[in-house]
């Protein structure tokens, strides 16, 4: 019998299962080698299904998206249940990625924006309610909770997969690895692991030049005309997350000209992204008079955004706190 | 004292050479000030990652105090420069965090100020708690996985009054 | 700092063998006086422009004021003598706010009442009483009351002077009065509670 | 257009009048504007700190908060945050409460809960109160000051007269020294007068004891006057409604008590400075001081250039140097 | 591997356990980190005593610890004492923490319960970090046995002369022409009145000859680099306009050149000198300098006469500042003091009135050589003074000026009334706030000087006056002060005042501290290691003060001073290698990304950057284990050891209490 498979999407866009789909004939490889008990992009499956299989009957899962609402929670513990290796699976599930940036706010200011702002048509001024009485009986939606979170701060989690979305060539890379242990060809990497990454940051992978960096004004990349092409973007005064972010992408974005802006997540064995960009982007400021520092850092306009895009959720202090004091 | 009066838990960063040395001259002098500081000695202000000060303050400090040479007295030359870099972005993103830019401190102290030292301490304390303590607020939604710390009330540490405090009292 | 109750502070007689008058007077002055810093060097008395007069010279004044000895403190005349001319403080080596200290000894001995001549203590009081009444000094009313209550012989000595400064119209003969007279009454009414309270 | 606020305090309304008239005189030619603190009180003298302390700096602190009012929110720094006395005592009274309000927050605290009676506040270092000398010296300059000058002083023998409020304590550190501070010197050389170097510039006039410890202020009143004497005075330059005052008022009484006749004219340096751009002295309240300074003022115009002798004269090569002068920039250097 | 934690909570005495329950300090640790590892935790009188080492060795034994807390007073004191203790029971000495809980608790605080609550906190971030301590080795580097000595006063010179003598070479530096310092102005020193030259000027001419001392007067360190046992220095020798090889010292440019100057170095500006000059007759090296902005022909280009009558050719206009390049083990710096600038006081008319001289003025006026042979004259430079007031304290032990008491006045002050009381019978006042003579033989000084007849007045000078208020007063100078012992203002007219100045540091110190890498206290005297028990040492390895540098000091003392630190110096040669701290950064180069960000951090040139890899890398033996790179690197690949993430990040959450077991 072929070992059990299960995909799912919590809050998160959908691109994480698009870069699976991505993967082109490799889907196919999934396919001969395991058998796909729940994965509701591309079939259908109940939850009391999922709920009737043994514990730990699933080999793999890979989960994407963050945990927002009850019913993300409730399935990552019920997936976690009944999987040997649950596998935070893109940026969301990871570290909360774009979506853990509502973090920045309390949860009724979210709803508040999402139906009550002009670019809102809600004349009646309806809000969603979490239990609902139709003649057909009580109707119930998902209750959101004050602060996104990562998986594994709900769940235990064996691997983390970054990656906004994870590259393909990194899933392929990964599937390979699994079927290979499923084969008893090779052997699971330690519990905890990042995988689908390089060992580095993304400057490992970048071809561009690189000198001794004194930054003396930081500019948005659109602010700068001509970029060169072939030199380091941060010693062009770009604000580059490159040098914190994990490699594993092969340097795409600053390969297509633009500054990474970090969805791979920090590199391992680092405990807070923000703090090595922090660090990073402070270090090679050219001046010693605080209020030439502060000009300097002017130039970053969006600290928290520039810093923590991807990893608001699952950085130390997780979110504002006023979204915890709401 | 009430048992209701806020102390304030602060970490204090100390650079091996000057502050430090400015603690314990502090001491040598018997010097009182307030005790809600806890230090950690490093060799120079410049080994300070931000990541320390955000551990400190998710760990359950109400405020972080950086103490190095004086711009231009580094015993590293320059390093405290690059503390100053760091502190003052660090700033901007704990702003941006909802957390009073106020609780991070960095003081310049020399081996011979042992009460500009102590004078900060107490100073910065009452600063802190002016602010209050840096409450996540209980987390009653899903809870976090790593549960706020609220203090052992067994260890909750009551301050002397400051010299200054009296005075307006009197 | 040993307490201090606002009776003994108000009875002011009281004598103390330790720094406790030191620390009232200290905390009484409106800066931070430093007075327990006094090294007993004498610039002060060195420096005074009328230290012929006083009975004691300000170090002297400091020395008896951390021996406690209260009465003695209150009835030099030292204070009333001092012209605030500031040579002292900005010569004293230990940073000691000499002039300020005199105003607060004068501020206690008038409370106890313990002057040996009572010219000065009743001239600042006729000030500050016109003060309280126009808001504006007024040196006419100020001068003859002054004048007729303690140096009635020294009238027709100043007569010329003061026929002087009337015909050259450098003395009102009515005093100006400050147009929110209520205003600064409330002021002061609150500020001589707060002083009571402090 | 050089912009202040004006405490003018009271003797500038009586006792001081030529002070005033003689101000406003040159206010146009320096291109200065004054405005009046309004509804302005007493300072209190020396006299209200010696009775309570809190009340004593609740008055003062009336003027400060009053004087916030008419700050100009657009134009916060310098400028109309500044409030000038010509008065050092005003000076010193204003100055003082400013800076202990701030060294001491208890006292800050409770002078703003008193001035809250009055629904008035003062947050301390708003303003920055300063003497109207050094607004002349040092934001007018002297040689805007020299450029207004059509009458040069030359001849006038005179000493300058800082008296002791002013350069002491000196908070903020505005004076060269507080022993021998030179900027009226400068000024009066500014406007051509033969200043003469006079040690007891910053001595005191006795203050309040010309009132409360008569023999004691004769005795600093002689010292002065005697000092000035000697050097060959023609008349004193004053700063100061008190010091004035007590020097002039009091000269003939001081004199009877000594059984001395020193005739020492004392004018307050705005005069001279209004003689020096040409005004004549009946506009600038010349004539009102009781010890006359016509003869003095009688050397004015007379055409005697004067050349100026070397302070120590040595024969050359005989004696020992004297210690190098300062460069303001040593001296600047040395004090930090 | 679950680590064996032993705690040990030291009472020394009552200085930590009057303020901190050292006992349920040390219950507490055994209850509550029994799950973090603490398998003991004890209290003791004194840990550092022997019995208090030998506790913990024998524990280490016995119970197989393999991690130390020992919660005492500052690692600064006794953290080596422990480490030794360790390794003499076999553990690696890195593996011990000292918890400060005396002069960062005890001593600091005062109520009982919460110095206890806060000595626990303390504790428990010691045993989270030990945890994570890694065993460490020390970096052994060898010494090198050439010695800078930088200051040619007479600390310098004797620490020259002792490292000489024992056989090493020193290199002496000295800014002036001459070597000499201060004491070759003085006239007479105190309380033996010898003459300073008859003592002074042998040493000179000693160092000046001897084979192991290099001489580079009219010299200055402009760059250092390295650590202890491997410096290496850059000094700017300027150019002297003289050829020292062919120059003889006959003094002929000095008589026949044209232009006399104001001497403000030597003759403390009393006397003159010409533009090319040697300071003194007895000058070591006795080679002239030229003194470029003075001289005539560097201002209009026309004169040479110097050229033109020197017998060997010596004279070189055409000579230009050196560069010159040193290794060296180790550095005293000797560099001394700067006189109090007495013009600063207004008050004493130092510069307004003439007759007021300070008391390096007096030195050259009473010194045989100086500008009146000796004559104690008023500046007229004919009149003799009839009376004298010399004034003590002035500008020191005072906040005004400077807070500190500069030793040497009261004691100087004495010297100077003998003397003019020797040379002119002249009546003489003392004006002092309180007289210290405390030293050998010192008091007997002023007994004598006592018996002499001087008269002492105990007061702080107000005011010297030319303003007189009577006839008395009248061309005199007015001393104004008030005689607290009579408690009356006096005002004492003299001819003469002479300030006994203070001394204050080296104008440029906080710049020369830096260059060398050793801090100044607040006033800017060189702060030593220990100030009682190592007061030569400083805070950097390999640097040593001696003299007046390091605080104000009599001869006698800056000689001591001067030997004690060539002898430490000596003990460091001695012993051919140093054995460094091993907290040290270093590079992952697998996960370095090679993004540079680190490069341009390290002003100790130990980070490079290897092309061919893309990777960067440090040089231990350069890095000083600053950890600014380690907390730099943004991908986290370089690491310090002793002072790692780990570390510090178990300190954080130890200090915190995190995770600790409640009960």
């Amino acid at each position: 019998m072929k070992p059990k498979f299960a995909m799912y999407w919590a809050a998160s866009c959908g691109g994480c299962e698009i870069a699976v789909l991505n993967t082109h004939e490799k889907i196919l490889d999934v396919d001969a080698n395991f058998d796909v008990v729940f994965w509701p992009v591309a079939m259908d499956a109940k939850y009391k299904d999922v709920e009737a299989m043994e514990d730990g009957s699933i080999l793999l899962t890979l989960f994407n998206g963050s945990i927002r609402n009850d019913e993300n929670e409730h399935i990552a513990k019920l997936l976690r249940q009944k999987s040997k290796i649950l596998v935070a699976f893109g940026s969301c599930a990871c570290e909360g990625c774009i979506p853990g940036l509502a973090n920045l706010s309390p949860v009724g200011d979210i709803v508040h924006t999402a139906f009550n702002t002009l670019t809102t048509d809600n004349p009646h001024q309806i809000y969603p309610r979490t239990s609902f009485d139709v003649p057909e009986g009580e109707l119930h939606i998902p209750k959101l909770e004050k602060v996104l979170r990562p998986l594994d701060h709900v769940v235990d989690v064996d691997y983390y997969m970054p990656g906004c979305p994870p590259e393909s060539h990194q899933i392929a890379a990964v599937i390979d690895l699994v079927i290979k242990v499923v084969k008893g060809e090779a052997e699971l990497p330690p519990k905890g692991a990042t995988i689908g990454v390089g060992n580095s940051t993304v400057c490992d992978e970048c071809p561009r030049a690189r000198n001794v960096k004194t930054i003396r004004e930081f500019k948005r990349i659109q602010d700068i005309a001509p970029v060169d092409p072939n030199l380091c973007l941060l010693e062009q005064g770009i604000p580059c997350n490159g040098p914190a972010t994990c490699s594993g992408c092969n340097a795409r974005c600053p390969n297509a000209g633009a500054q990474c802006i970090g969805c791979y997540g920090p590199a391992q064995g680092v405990m807070d992204y923000g703090a090595r960009l922090i660090t990073a982007f402070s270090s090679v400021i050219d001046a010693t008079e605080p209020q030439e520092i502060e000009r300097i850092l002017d130039g970053i306009p969006d600290p928290i955004g520039q810093v923590y895009r991807f990893n608001l959720a699952g950085s130390l202090l997780k979110a504002n706190r006023n979204a915890f004091k709401s | 004292m009430t048992h209701n009066t806020f102390e304030p838990t602060i970490i204090g960063f100390t650079c091996n050479w000057c502050s430090y040395r400015a603690a314990d001259l502090a001491g040598t002098a018997r010097m009182k000030y307030a005790p809600n500081v806890r230090l950690i000695r490093m060799m120079c202000s410049g080994r300070l990652d931000p990541t320390f000060v955000l551990r400190a303050l998710s760990e359950g400090a109400d405020g972080v105090m950086i103490t190095g040479c004086h711009p231009g007295e580094c015993h590293y030359i320059e390093q405290n420069y690059k503390a100053l870099r760091r502190y003052l972005l660090l700033k901007r993103v704990l702003k941006g965090m909802g957390i009073e830019p106020e609780r991070v401190k960095l003081v310049w102290a020399s081996a011979a100020e042992g009460a500009k030292f102590a004078a900060e301490t107490t100073a910065f304390v009452e600063e802190i708690r002016k602010l209050g303590p840096l409450s996540w607020g209980k987390d009653e939604g899903g809870g976090m996985k790593d549960e706020i710390k609220n203090g052992d009330s067994s260890l909750t540490i009551h301050a002397e009054r400051s010299s200054f405090e009296k005075e307006v009292a009197a | 700092m040993p307490q201090m109750t606002d009776e003994r502070v108000r009875a002011g007689l009281n004598r103390e063998e330790d720094l406790s008058l030191l620390n009232e007077v200290s905390v009484k002055t409106a800066g931070v006086s430093h007075l327990e810093m006094c090294i007993q060097c004498g610039t002060c008395g060195g420096s005074c422009p009328a230290a012929m007069d006083m009975d004691h010279t300000p170090r002297m004044l400091f020395a008896m004021l951390r021996a406690g000895m209260r009465e003695e403190v209150l009835r030099s005349n030292t204070p009333w003598i001092c012209v605030s001319c500031y040579h002292c403080v900005v010569r004293c080596p230990q940073e000691v706010h000499i002039a300020d200290v005199m105003y607060t000894l004068k501020g206690m001995a008038i409370k106890v009442k313990l002057y040996s001549d009572s010219t000065a203590p009743h001239f600042s009081q006729t000030f500050v009483d016109m003060v309280e009444t126009y808001g504006r000094s007024f040196e006419l009313g100020l001068a003859s009351r002054h004048y007729l209550k303690h140096f009635p012989l020294r009238l027709p000595g100043i007569m010329p002077m003061g026929f002087g400064m009337l015909t050259k119209g450098r003395i009102d003969v009515a005093p100006r009065r400050i147009k929110q007279m209520k205003q600064l009454k409330a002021i002061l009414s609150r500020a001589k509670k707060l002083e009571l309270t402090s | 257009m050089n912009k202040y606020l004006l405490y003018p305090g009271c003797s500038m309304d009586s006792s001081a009048r030529a002070y005033l008239e003689s101000l406003n005189t040159i206010l146009e030619p320096l291109d200065l504007q004054l405005d009046e603190i309004e509804d302005w009180n007493c300072c209190g003298a020396t006299e209200y700190l010696g009775i309570n302390l809190i009340p004593a700096y609740s008055l003062i602190a009336r003027n400060l908060a009053l004087a916030t009012k008419q700050m100009d929110s657009v134009n916060g720094t310098g400028g109309t945050r500044t409030v000038i006395t010509p008065c050092s005592a005003c000076y010193l009274n204003l100055a003082k409460a400013d800076h202990y309000m701030q060294e001491r927050p208890a006292l800050g605290a409770k002078v703003n809960e008193a001035l809250s009676a009055g629904g008035l506040e003062y947050k301390p270092g708003t303003l920055d109160v300063r003497h109207l000398l050094d607004i002349l010296v040092y934001d007018i300059g002297l040689d805007a000051i020299k450029r207004k000058v059509t009458r040069p002083l030359n001849g006038l023998k005179v000493v300058p007269y800082m008296g002791c409020m002013l350069p002491r304590p000196d908070y903020k550190h505005r004076w060269s020294d507080h022993e021998h501070p030179t900027e009226l010197d400068d000024l009066l050389r500014a406007l051509g007068a033969d200043v003469i170097d006079y040690p007891l510039t910053t001595e005191c006039c006795g203050g309040h004891m010309t009132q409360i410890g008569p023999e004691t202020a004769f005795e600093l009143i002689r010292r002065l006057i005697a000092g000035a004497h000697e050097r060959g005075a023609y008349l004193m330059a004053a700063v100061c409604p008190m010091c004035q005052l007590n020097i002039d008022a009091y000269q003939l009484e001081t004199n009877r008590f000594f059984h001395t006749h020193y005739h020492m004219p004392i004018l307050f340096f705005t005069q001279l400075m209004g003689l020096a751009f040409g005004r004549e002295p009946a506009e600038l309240g010349i004539g009102a001081e009781l010890v006359s300074a016509r003869n003095a003022l009688a050397h004015i115009g007379v055409e005697v250039p004067v050349t100026q002798e070397p302070a120590t004269p040595r024969k050359k090569d005989e004696g020992l140097p004297m210690p190098r002068r300062w460069t303001r920039h040593e001296e600047k250097e040395a004090v930090k | 591997m679950t680590e064996r934690v032993g705690v040990y909570v030291c009472h020394c005495g009552s200085n930590i356990a009057g303020v901190v329950d050292v006992v349920d300090v040390a219950n507490w640790a055994a209850e509550k980190l029994g799950r973090r590892g603490v398998i003991i935790a004890r209290d003791y009188k004194f840990m550092c005593s022997s019995l208090g080492q030998e506790l913990i060795e024998k524990d280490i034994k016995e119970l197989g610890l393999t991690r130390i807390v020992v919660a005492a007073c500052s690692p600064h004191l006794h953290e080596k004492t422990f480490r030794i203790a360790a390794k003499n029971a076999g553990l690696n000495p890195y593996l011990v923490e000292l918890a400060s809980i005396r002069e960062q608790v005890s001593w600091v605080h005062t109520d009982k319960a919460v110095a206890t609550a806060k000595a626990k906190a303390v504790v428990s971030g010691a045993v989270s970090r030990v945890i994570e301590n890694q065993a460490l080795e020390e970096i052994k580097v060898p010494i090198n046995p050439n010695t800078l000595i930088v200051g040619g006063g007479i600390a310098g010179i004797q620490a020259a002369l002792e490292i000489a003598n024992a056989g090493f070479h020193v290199y002496l530096v000295e800014r002036e022409p001459s070597i000499g310092g201060h004491m070759s102005q003085f006239d007479k020193t105190f309380p033996t009145l010898d003459c300073s030259a008859c003592i002074l000027t042998p040493r000179m001419v000693e160092a000046g000859t001897h084979p192991n001392i290099t001489l580079l007067t009219w010299s200055e360190v402009t760059k250092v680099t390295g650590y202890v046992g491997n410096f290496n220095v850059t000094i700017k020798k300027k150019a002297r306009f003289v050829n020292e090889e062919l120059c003889t010292g006959c003094g002929i440019c000095q008589e026949k050149c044209p232009k006399k100057v104001i001497d403000e170095v030597y003759e403390a500006g009393l006397g003159y000198r010409k533009a090319v000059y040697t300071p003194f007759a007895q000058a070591v090296p006795n080679f002239p300098v030229m003194d470029k902005e003075n001289c005539t022909y560097f201002i209009k280009g026309t004169c040479k006469a110097c050229e033109k009558f020197c017998p060997t050719g010596a004279i070189d206009f055409k000579q230009e500042d050196q560069l010159i390049n040193l290794d060296v083990g180790n550095v005293i710096l000797a560099t001394g003091y700067d006189l109090f600038d007495a013009r600063r006081v207004r008050n004493d008319g130092y510069g307004r009135l003439p007759n007021v001289f300070t008391s390096l003025e007096f030195e050259r006026l009473s010194n045989a050589a100086g500008p009146t042979n000796g004559n104690i004259v008023l500046r007229d430079g004919k009149s003799t003074p009839k009376s004298v007031g010399i004034i003590h304290c002035v500008g020191s032990r005072d906040r005004n000026f400077n807070n500190y008491c500069s030793v040497i006045c009261c004691m100087q002050g004495l010297k100077f009334a003998h003397l003019v009381h020797e040379r002119t019978g002249a009546t003489v006042y003392n004006f002092y706030i309180d007289m210290r003579t405390a030293y050998k033989a010192y008091d007997e000084f002023y007994q004598r000087v006592l018996e002499e007849g001087t008269l002492f007045v105990r007061g702080k000078v107000a005011e010297v006056t030319d303003a007189a208020r009577n006839e008395r007063e009248k061309g005199k100078l007015i001393i104004q002060v008030e005689d607290t012992l009579a408690s009356k203002q006096r005002r004492i007219p003299v001819d003469m005042v002479i300030l006994s100045s203070g001394l204050q540091p080296r104008r440029d110190s906080k710049d020369v501290g830096k260059l060398f890498g050793i801090s100044c206290s607040t006033d800017g005297w060189f702060t030593e290691k220990h100030p009682k028990l190592d007061p030569v040492a400083t805070m950097t390895e390999g640097i040593f003060i001696a003299g007046c540098a390091q605080g104000p000091k009599d001869i006698p003392s800056s000689v001591a001073q001067g030997a004690a630190a060539s002898a430490r110096v000596l003990d460091k040669i001695l012993q051919k290698e140093v054995a460094l701290e091993p907290v040290r950064a270093s590079v992952d180069k697998a996960t370095c990304s090679g993004c540079r960000i680190c490069n341009g951090l390290c002003p100790f040139n130990a980070i490079s950057f290897i092309e061919d890899d893309q990777v960067t890398e440090i040089n231990p033996a350069l890095c000083q284990g600053c950890g600014t790179c380690v907390a730099a690197c943004p991908a986290g690949a370089i690491s310090g050891t002793g002072f790692s993430n780990e570390q510090i990040i178990a300190q954080i959450d130890g200090l915190l209490m995190k995770n600790l077991e409640m009960v």
